[in-house]
C-alpha cells in the first residue's frame, strides 16, 4: 500500500527526519492561511497515490499567500492519472545547494533488504541506475541484524560523502532504515535528500509502500484501507472485499479462473489465439458456489466484456461448487454474454452434471476453450 | 530418486489442528505420506487421524527424531514463528503454505533457514510431492505420476496443468515444486535446478515461472553455466500490464523488471526450450527425449 | 538504577501487560479517595527504592476507603531500610487462584539474558531456587536474535503450565521481554503474577532495574537521576557528580585509592592487619588535584574516619597531581586525622618532592602502609 | 611465545582522533607495538603520529591487509557499533577500552564475536601486553617485563600492582591480560587460562579476580579439569559489602552470589595456591616453581 506524501511524512517525523515546516490543506483559503504563516516562498504539492506527480503539473510554485491559494485552487481541480487531487501539502521552499537519493526496498533475489544512495537525487533513480549506474551505491543489508551504524557511513562514503556529509547521509539513512523497519515497508524513499545553501539536510519529498500483509500491525493504515482510500478501482475493492483478486485490462474477453498463475496462462492462451483480456479475475482457491456467481457478476460490470472465459482446475476448488456458481449467477448477470468453461479436477463429474442439467456446454481443453472464446468474440464483432 | 523428499521423509503438519491442516494432513495420508505428528500450540496432547499432536516442534522432534520435513498451516501472523521454530529445530525441509505472511517476517526466517542449512519452500506455496513416495503439500495428487521429469513453478494451478499434461503425454515426475508466489520465498528455480542436476533419475526440468521478480533470469544464467540436463521452460503473464499485481503478491511488472519477454529472452538465449502454451510441453520433451 | 513499582508498572503498561486498576497518593486523603473511586477492598503498598518491601510492613490492606486513609497514613510515616516513605501505591486487590513467577535478567557468565518462570511465585524466587531448583525453568535467549514466541511458549511449558496457561504465561513473558530490551533492563520482574479467581492475568508486583550506561537512550529517567530521587547516601551522590566512586562501611579507617581493584585490596590489607575500613572511595584514572582534594574532604566527612589511608599506584594517573591534590586540602579539611600515604608510578619523584616539601611523609609499599594505618589507630584508640 | 599478542601483531586504533586515542597511540608506538593505522568517522584522510586516520575500519583493513588487532577508544554511544564494526571486517582480537558501554550494547557485540571467532577483549579493560613485544592497551608498560608467567585480571591498578611484584621479584611477564570490570566482557578467565596451558613460554599463570559474578568459580571448575600448570589467585574485594558496587560496574555481591569467599574456596579446591596479598605472589612462585 502506497501511503500520500503527508502520509509518509509522518512517519519520517516520528523518527527525527528532518522536514520542511508545512501544512496540509484541503481547500484554496486553507493553502493561502498556511503560506502565510510559514511566510516566504512555498511549495504546494498535490497529495495523490500516483507517481510522476511533478511532470503531471502536480507540484507548483508560490511567492505569496494569494499565489498559493490560486495555485492551489487549479490543484484541488485537477485529476493525477486517474487520480483527483483532494488535499495539497503546503511547505516551505527551500533553497537548495544539493539533491541527494536515498531509499531502501526489498531485494527480490537476495531476499534481503536493500539500502539505496546516490549523490544524484532529485530525479528518477531508475534513470540515474541506467545513464550513470556508477553514481549509485547498494547495500544489502542482513534482515537479522538491520542496518548498523558503521554500514550506513560507508554507503555514504562509497557514494561520494566525505567527512561531515558523510555522517550526515548516514544518520539519514539510519533513520531511514527505522522508518522500514517500523512500518513493514516494501520501500521507502528520500527524493530529494536536499542539502540546503545552508548546510541543513531536509527530506523534501517522502515515499512509502506498505507492505499489505502486515497491515494487523499497523491499525491506523489498516482502517484507511477500510474507509475505502486506495489505488484501486471500485470493481477492483469490490473484488478483493469478496476474497478474490481483480484487475481491469483493456479488452474484450472476460477472464476469470482458480489460481493466479492459471488465470494469466488464460490470458496468454487468449493473446495467442488474436483475442484481448478484459481483466485478470482470480477466485482463489477454494472458491465457493456463491464467490463464483459474485466473480462472474463483476467481470460483467465492465462494459467492453463481449464474452467469458471461465477456466477451473480443480484442486482444493470443486468443480461442484464452480458449477452451482455459474448455474445461480445466470439469472441475475448484468447482460448475456458467451460464456465459454472449461472445468476439469476435483468432482468433475458432479459439476459436469450441474452444467448439463443447466444446458450450459463445457470443455476439457484450455487451449481448445481458448481457441474458442476468441472465435466467438470475433463472430460478435463482425456481426 | 527423487529431490528434497522421498519415502524415507517424516511430516510434521505445523498447524494440524486448523481446518486447513486437518484437511491436508488427511490427504496426505491418504497418498502414503509418512505423516507423524502434529503442532499447535496450546492443545499438545490432543490426537488428529491417530497422530500425537504436540505443543512445540522440539517436543515432537524428540519424540521422533527422525522427523526431518515440515508443513506449515498456521495463520499469517503466526506462520514466521513457526517457520523460525521449526528451523530452529534443525528440520531440513520447512514447507510454508501459508498465504498473506509480511515479508519482513519472511526475509528473517529464509535468512536464518539459509544460515542453518534448511530449505525453505514457498511461502505460499503448494508444497513438493515425489509421486508415487512423498506428497508435502496440497496439490491434488491424480495429476502426477512417478517418472524422470523434474518440475518447478512459482504457480500451484498451472503446475497441475503442465503436471496433467505431463502425464496425459506419458512423463511421470520425479519431483514437482511449488516455489510459492510470494515476492521472496525460499527455495529458488536455481536451487532447484542445483537439485535436479545432481538427481540421477531425473532426466529433463520443466519451469514454470512468471512475470515479476528476476528468478527466471538468474535460472537463465544458472543453466548456461551449470546445467547440462535439457530445461523446458513456460512463463505466464505476457499479457499482465505494468504495476499492477496479478493475483501472486510476486506477480508484478515493475519498470521494466520482471516482464515475461525479458524473461523468456534470457531463458531462450541460455539453451532452454521456451514454450508458448502449457500444452506445448508433450512435443517439446517428445522432440528432446 | 531501580524504578519504583509505579514506575516499573508504566513502563508495563506500554508494552499491554495488564495491571490491577490503581492509583498514586501522596497524601492519605489521596489514598482513601482513589480506595473509594476504585470501590471494594484495596492494597496499599509504601513506594521505595528498597527490596523486602513486604516483610518490613510496606505492604497493607484496607476494606474501605477510610481503613485505606488510615493505613496509607501510617506507610507515609514509614522509613524502610532508611528510604522514607513519600508515595502509596492504591490497588484493587484481586482475588488470587495463582501466583507465578516471571523475570528476565543477565547471566554474566553465559553473557546472555536469561529468562526465569515458576509456577511457585509470591515468594522470593531465590529461596524457590534453594529449596525447589526444580521448580525454576530457565531459558538463555539469544540476544541478537531476542526472545521467539515459541521460546516463550516452551519456557512456560518447561514451568509446568498447559494449554491456555501456556499461551497466556508466554504470552506475558514476550511482553515482560519487550520491557527488558525497550528500558535496557538489568533485571525485570513480576512477581507474583497472579492468575484470578476469575482466570485473568495480571502482574500484581512489577520489578525494573535499568542499566546506569544506559540512560542516554532513557531521557525521562535520566532526568529523574540528576533530579536526586536514588538509592544513594548523601556522600555516595557527592562522590557520583565528581566522577568518583564512593561506598560507605562501618569502619574507622578511610581508604581513597585509584582503580577499583587497587581499593578493594587496600581494604582487604587494612583488614589483614586487623583494622576496619570506613569506606570506598576510587578517584578514578587520571585524577586531578582538584578531585583528590575532593576526595579527602569526602571521606572526612564521615564521622566515624579516625585516619585516611592514601594508595596510589600512579597509570594514567599521575603522582605530582595526586600530591598536590593532598597538599590542597590541607587547610580546608573538615578535621585533623593521621594521614598514611602510600604512592609510586608515575611521575613519583616530582610527587614525593611536593609531598617533602609540605613536610608530609609517605610510603612505596601498599603492605607496609596499610600496617602502619592499622597501627595508628589503635594508637588513638587506646590514647 | 606469547597469547594473543606478539611482534607480528598489527593494531588498529578506533578513535585515534580523540584525546584518549592519540595519546595512547603515542604510548603504544613507544613501547614498539606495531600501530599501523587509525579510525574516526568523518576524519578519514588526516594523519596522526604519522599514522593514516580512515573513516572505517574496512578502509583501513583494505589498506593493511595484515591488521589483526584493534582498540578501540570510542565513547560509549558509539562504542559497540565500533567494536561491531571491527569484528565484521575479521579483526581477530579487539580491545575495547572504553567504559560505561550499555550492558545490552556488550552482549550483542560480543554474542557476534563469538559467532565470528574474534576475541573481546574488555569491555572496560586496561587492555593485553606480551612484555618487551606488543602493548595493545593503556597500562604503564614499566611494571612489566618479558619472562614465563601468564598474568589474568579483571582489575587494571590491582594488575600493576601485582605485576610489580612479580618483576621486583624477577619473574617476568608472557602476556598480562585485563579481562575488564564490566559484569558482561568478551574473554573470560577460562578463555585466557586455556591459551596460557597452550602456550609453551609460559610456566605458570596468575588470576587476578575480584567480587561478583562467578568467573573465577567457573574457572575453578576449568583449572580442575583443564590446567597443568601452577595457578596463584588473588581476590580483591573480602571487606566488600553486600549489594554495592564496588567501583566496577561488576564487582558486586548480589544475594550469595559473588562472594570473596566463595570464589577462594572454589580456587583452593580446584588445587590453586590463593594468597592473601598482592605480595605473596613472589613467596608462592618461588615455591613452586
Amino acid at each position: 500500500m502506497r501511503l500520500f506524501e503527508y502520509e509518509a511524512k509522518e512517519a519520517f517525523h516520528q523518527v527525527g527526519l528532518p522536514l520542511p515546516p508545512s501544512g496540509l490543506a484541503t481547500t484554496a483559503e486553507e493553502a493561502a492561511k498556511i503560506a502565510k504563516e510559514l511566510g516566504g516562498p512555498v511549495v504546494i504539492k498535490a497529495q495523490v497515490l500516483a507517481g510522476g506527480r511533478g511532470k503531471a503539473g502536480g507540484i507548483k510554485f508560490a511567492d505569496t499567500p494569494n499565489e498559493a491559494k490560486s495555485v492551489a485552487e487549479e490543484l484541488l481541480q485537477m485529476t493525477i492519472h486517474e487520480h483527483a487531487v483532494h488535499r495539497v501539502l503546503v511547505e516551505q521552499r527551500l533553497e537548495i545547494q544539493q539533491e541527494i537519493y536515498l531509499g531502501i526496498t526489498i531485494d527480490r533475489s537476495q531476499r534481503r533488504p536493500v539500502a539505496i544512495c546516490s549523490a544524484m537525487g532529485g530525479v528518477d533513480i531508475e534513470q540515474v541506475a541506467e545513464a550513470h549506474p556508477e553514481k549509485i551505491t547498494r547495500f544489502w543489508v542482513d534482515p537479522i541484524f538491520g542496518l548498523r551504524d558503521f554500514e550506513a557511513r560507508n554507503i555514504a562514503k562509497n557514494a561520494g560523502f566525505e567527512g561531515k556529509a558523510m555522517i550526515q547521509v548516514a544518520d539519514m539513512l539510519l533513520r531511514l532504515w527505522q522508518v522500514f523497519i517500523r512500518n513493514d515497508a516494501e520501500l521507502t524513499e528520500i527524493n530529494p535528500l536536499i542539502v540546503t545553501t545552508k548546510g541543513e539536510y531536509i527530506a523534501a519529498d517522502a515515499r512509502l509502500n506498505i507492505d499489505d500483509n502486515s497491515l494487523f500491525r499497523h491499525k491506523t493504515l489498516a482502517e484507511r484501507v477500510s474507509s475505502g482510500i486506495s489505488e484501486q478501482t471500485e470493481l477492483e475493492q469490490r473484488a478483493q472485499k469478496a476474497g478474490m483478486t481483480y484487475v481491469e485490462l483493456e479488452g474484450n474477453i472476460g477472464i476469470i479462473g482458480n489460481g493466479a498463475g492459471l488465470v494469466m496462462a488464460t490470458m496468454d492462451a487468449v493473446k495467442y489465439y488474436g483475442g484481448a483480456p478484459a481483466n485478470f479475475l482470480d477466485v482463489g482457491g477454494g472458491a465457493t458456489a456463491e464467490r463464483m456467481s459474485q466473480a462472474l457478476d463483476i467481470v460483467l460490470s465492465h462494459p467492453d466484456v463481449e464474452a467469458v472465459f471461465i477456466n477451473i482446475l480443480g484442486g482444493i476448488t470443486r468443480c461442484d461448487e464452480i458449477a452451482q456458481g455459474i448455474v445461480d449467477a445466470q439469472p441475475k448477470l448484468p447482460r448475456k454474454v458467451p460464456i465459454v468453461i472449461r472445468m476439469i479436477g476435483t468432482r468433475e463429474k458432479e459439476g459436469a452434471a450441474i452444467l448439463e442439467a443447466a444446458n450450459i456446454p463445457f470443455l476439457d481443453s484450455m487451449d481448445t476453450a481458448a481457441k474458442r472464446v476468441v472465435n466467438l468474440v470475433s463472430e460478435v464483432d463482425s456481426a | 530418486m527423487t529431490i528434497l523428499i522421498d519415502k524415507k521423509t517424516r511430516i510434521l503438519v505445523q498447524g494440524i489442528t486448523g481446518r486447513e491442516g486437518y484437511f491436508h494432513t488427511q490427504a496426505m495420508l491418504d497418498y502414503g505420506s509418512s505423516v507423524v505428528a502434529g503442532t499447535t500450540p496450546g492443545k499438545g496432547g490432543q490426537e488428529i487421524e491417530g497422530l500425537p499432536v504436540f505443543d512445540s516442534v522440539i517436543e515432537a522432534k524428540e519424540q521422533f527424531p527422525k522427523l526431518n520435513a515440515s508443513i506449515i498451516f498456521v495463520p499469517a501472523r503466526f506462520a514466521a514463528d513457526a517457520a523460525t521454530e521449526a528451523v530452529d529445530a534443525g528440520i531440513k525441509v520447512v514447507t510454508v503454505i501459508t498465504e498473506h505472511i509480511p515479508i519482513h517476517d519472511e526475509m528473517r526466517f529464509i535468512e536464518l533457514a539459509r544460515r542453518q542449512g534448511s530449505y525453505v519452500v514457498g511461502p505460499n506455496t503448494p508444497g513438493i510431492i515425489s509421486p508415487g513416495q512423498c506428497k508435502l503439500g496440497i496439490m491434488p495428487a491424480h495429476v502426477f505420476t512417478p517418472g524422470r521429469i523434474g518440475l518447478i513453478s512459482r504457480s500451484g494451478t498451472l503446475t497441475y496443468e503442465v503436471a496433467a499434461s505431463l502425464t496425459d503425454a506419458g512423463f511421470g515426475q520425479s519431483t514437482a515444486i511449488g516455489l510459492g508466489g510470494d515476492p521472496i520465498v525460499g527455495m529458488s528455480f536455481v536451487d532447484a535446478l542445483k537439485l535436479f542436476e545432481e538427481d540421477k533419475e531425473t532426466d529433463a526440468t520443466v519451469l514454470i515461472g512468471e512475470i515479476g521478480g528476476s528468478a527466471e533470469e538468474e535460472a537463465a544464467i544458472f543453466i548456461k553455466e551449470n546445467i547440462s540436463k535439457p530445461v523446458i521452460a513456460y512463463i505466464a503473464g505476457r499479457t499482465a500490464p505494468k504495476g499492477k499485481r496479478m493475483g501472486h503478491a510476486g506477480a508484478i511488472v515493475s519498470g521494466k523488471t520482471g516482464t515475461a519477454d525479458g524473461k523468456i529472452k534470457a531463458l531462450r538465449k541460455a539453451g532452454a526450450i521456451v514454450i508458448d502454451r502449457p500444452i506445448d510441453v508433450d512435443e517439446a520433451l517428445q522432440k528432446i527425449l
